[in-house]
């Protein structure tokens, strides 16, 4: 499923495309509570960039880009991030994800609030972003030989 | 005076978009249809968001409306393009006036 | 790393940084400094694709880049020009009562070899009078047309010069171009 | 204003009615991508409009940037993979 493409058309402009798409996934990402998006649609839009990498530049330079073990990595360090600034909070007296209590304490809690949210939406953006490649990666590899 | 150069945009805009979408319905085959996506539609898009940038006025949402514009005339023939080449690639027939081809 | 790469590296950052300036309108350090992070690590992430890297450099000094720009903007205008045409060739097409169209396909060369020209080009002659580029290899089009009088401008090689004279290609001369009738005669 | 605005996006939401038409009627693959690729496009027109309709346009004018993207991908993707079907 993944062979170089030999379309220089549609490699170029992906090229072209997708670092915009990037910077628009971690503008969607950072600014998720004064606009529509977040973690979660920030990493479908990185996961669709790597997709048009995987589909356009072929299997050797896609994968020297983005390993396939990568995904995992990146999951698990999103989702790693969320528990830990979760459970910071709940360390100091607060609930979970409580962002006022936060082991910071010389900051004011709208300081906080704010980087304890960005904090949380970048690991959310992470597990994203590496689960839907790994699950392409998964379907790719299963249907190439059909 | 703004207002009337945008709207005169959306409305050109508009035409286009009804072109394509009667290009759609009316062309005999896949490869003819493919002008309205790479033309029509794209001439179309760029109309009516230009329209609306032009009737917003110098806002930072204007600014975003040029951004889509220019993807969408960027990416809308690259689209066009990658579909054709598949069909060309898998011998998809075109389809030919001399030939006596009847609409699919 | 070649000097035209550094250059090419910081045309790139200042338009995801423009890029990023118009999306966040937000203009606060704290916005900036996310900004900053943000567009370091695409450029992290992306340093061996920039498209820039393959766009030909147009000779001359420090201002070849602002003519390069210059041209550009001569060469969208009359792009848009063209689209505008085009459409309306393609509108009286579709709107006439007995559709008169002549599908055929055409076949030519270019001699240039960079990639940034050819996608130009492709792309030109899709938005551009009754023609789309089916397909492209090694220089070579393929090109579908509604009619072969809408191909016109590219078999007289105008829109190849137009396209050259942007990148700073050598022109050539008017192309070689094949008609072919159907896909199956383009097999052989 | 609003209500001339209110009428494109009503034309525009009916004319998305033929690449549907298209989608289902087939009658190739190639020509339901293509339906598709039309949708996406009218469905960019759409938002940015009923951005202007409800005063959102911030707002909306983002989720636009996102769906052209994700139209761009989709359609790329998907005749990427045709292609790879066409060829064996």
């Amino acid at each position: 499923m993944i062979h170089r493409y030999q379309g220089v058309v549609v490699e170029l402009v992906s090229r072209a495309v997708v670092p915009a798409i990037q910077v628009f996934a971690l503008y969607i990402i950072t600014h998720g509570h004064y606009s529509p998006g977040g973690g979660f649609q920030g990493g479908a839009l990185l996961a669709a960039s790597i997709l048009l990498l995987r589909f356009t530049q072929g299997r050797k330079e896609s994968y020297r880009r983005f390993p396939p073990g990568a995904g995992f990595a990146l999951a698990a360090l999103g989702l790693l991030i969320f528990l830990l600034v979760g459970l910071a909070s709940v360390a100091r007296g607060g609930s979970f994800l409580d962002y006022a209590y936060l082991p910071w304490p010389w900051a004011s809690p709208e300081t906080l609030r704010y980087y304890g949210i960005l904090v949380v939406e970048a690991g959310i953006a992470l597990t994203v972003w590496g689960t839907l490649v790994v699950v392409f990666d998964q379907v790719g590899t299963r249907t190439r030989d059909v | 005076m703004r207002d009337v150069v945008g709207l005169a945009l959306i409305f050109g805009g508009l035409f286009f978009v009804l072109v394509s979408a009667l290009g759609l319905v009316r062309f005999p085959d896949f490869y003819t249809r493919s002008h309205a996506l790479g033309k029509s539609d794209t001439l179309g898009t760029i109309l009516v968001l230009g329209g609306l940038a032009v009737y917003g006025g110098l806002t930072l949402s204007s600014l975003k409306l040029l951004l889509i514009l220019i993807f969408v005339g960027l990416g809308n023939p690259t689209a066009t393009h990658a579909l054709t080449r598949a069909a060309l690639r898998s011998r998809h027939e075109i389809w030919s006036r001399r030939e006596g081809g009847k609409k699919e | 790393m070649r000097h035209r790469n550094w250059v090419s590296l910081g045309v790139q950052t200042a338009l995801l940084f423009a890029f990023w300036l118009v999306l966040s309108g937000r203009y606060e350090p704290r916005f900036l400094i996310v900004g900053a992070l943000s567009v370091a690590l695409v450029l992290l992430l992306n340093r061996d694709i920039f498209v820039l890297h393959t766009v030909p450099e147009s000779g001359g000094g420090h201002w070849a880049v602002l003519a390069l720009g210059w041209r550009w903007l001569l060469y969208v205008a009359w792009l848009l020009y063209d689209i505008a045409v085009a459409n309306i060739q393609v509108a009286s097409l579709v709107l006439h009562p007995r559709m008169p169209i002549d599908p055929v396909l055409l076949r030519f060369s270019v001699s240039w070899r960079r990639g940034a020209t050819q996608v130009l080009l492709a792309n030109s002659i899709t938005l551009t009078p009754g023609t789309v580029t089916v397909d492209l290899r090694d220089g070579e089009y393929t090109v579908h047309t509604l009619a072969p009088r809408l191909a016109q401008p590219l078999v007289s090689g105008e829109v190849q010069k137009r396209v050259a004279s942007v990148l700073g290609e050598e022109a050539g001369h008017a192309p070689a171009v094949t008609w072919i009738g159907s896909v199956g005669a383009l097999e052989q | 204003m609003t209500a001339l605005l209110l009428g494109v996006a009503l034309v525009i939401a009916l004319l998305t009615v033929v690449p549907v038409f298209r989608i289902v009627a087939g009658p190739t693959i190639y020509d339901r991508v293509l339906g598709v690729g039309l949708m996406g496009t009218n469905a960019i027109l759409l938002l940015v409009l009923v951005g202007y309709i409800y005063d959102r346009i911030d707002m909306f004018v983002d989720l636009a940037v996102a769906y052209a993207i994700l139209n761009f991908v989709g359609v790329v993707v998907v005749a990427k993979y045709l292609e790879r079907r066409g060829e064996t």
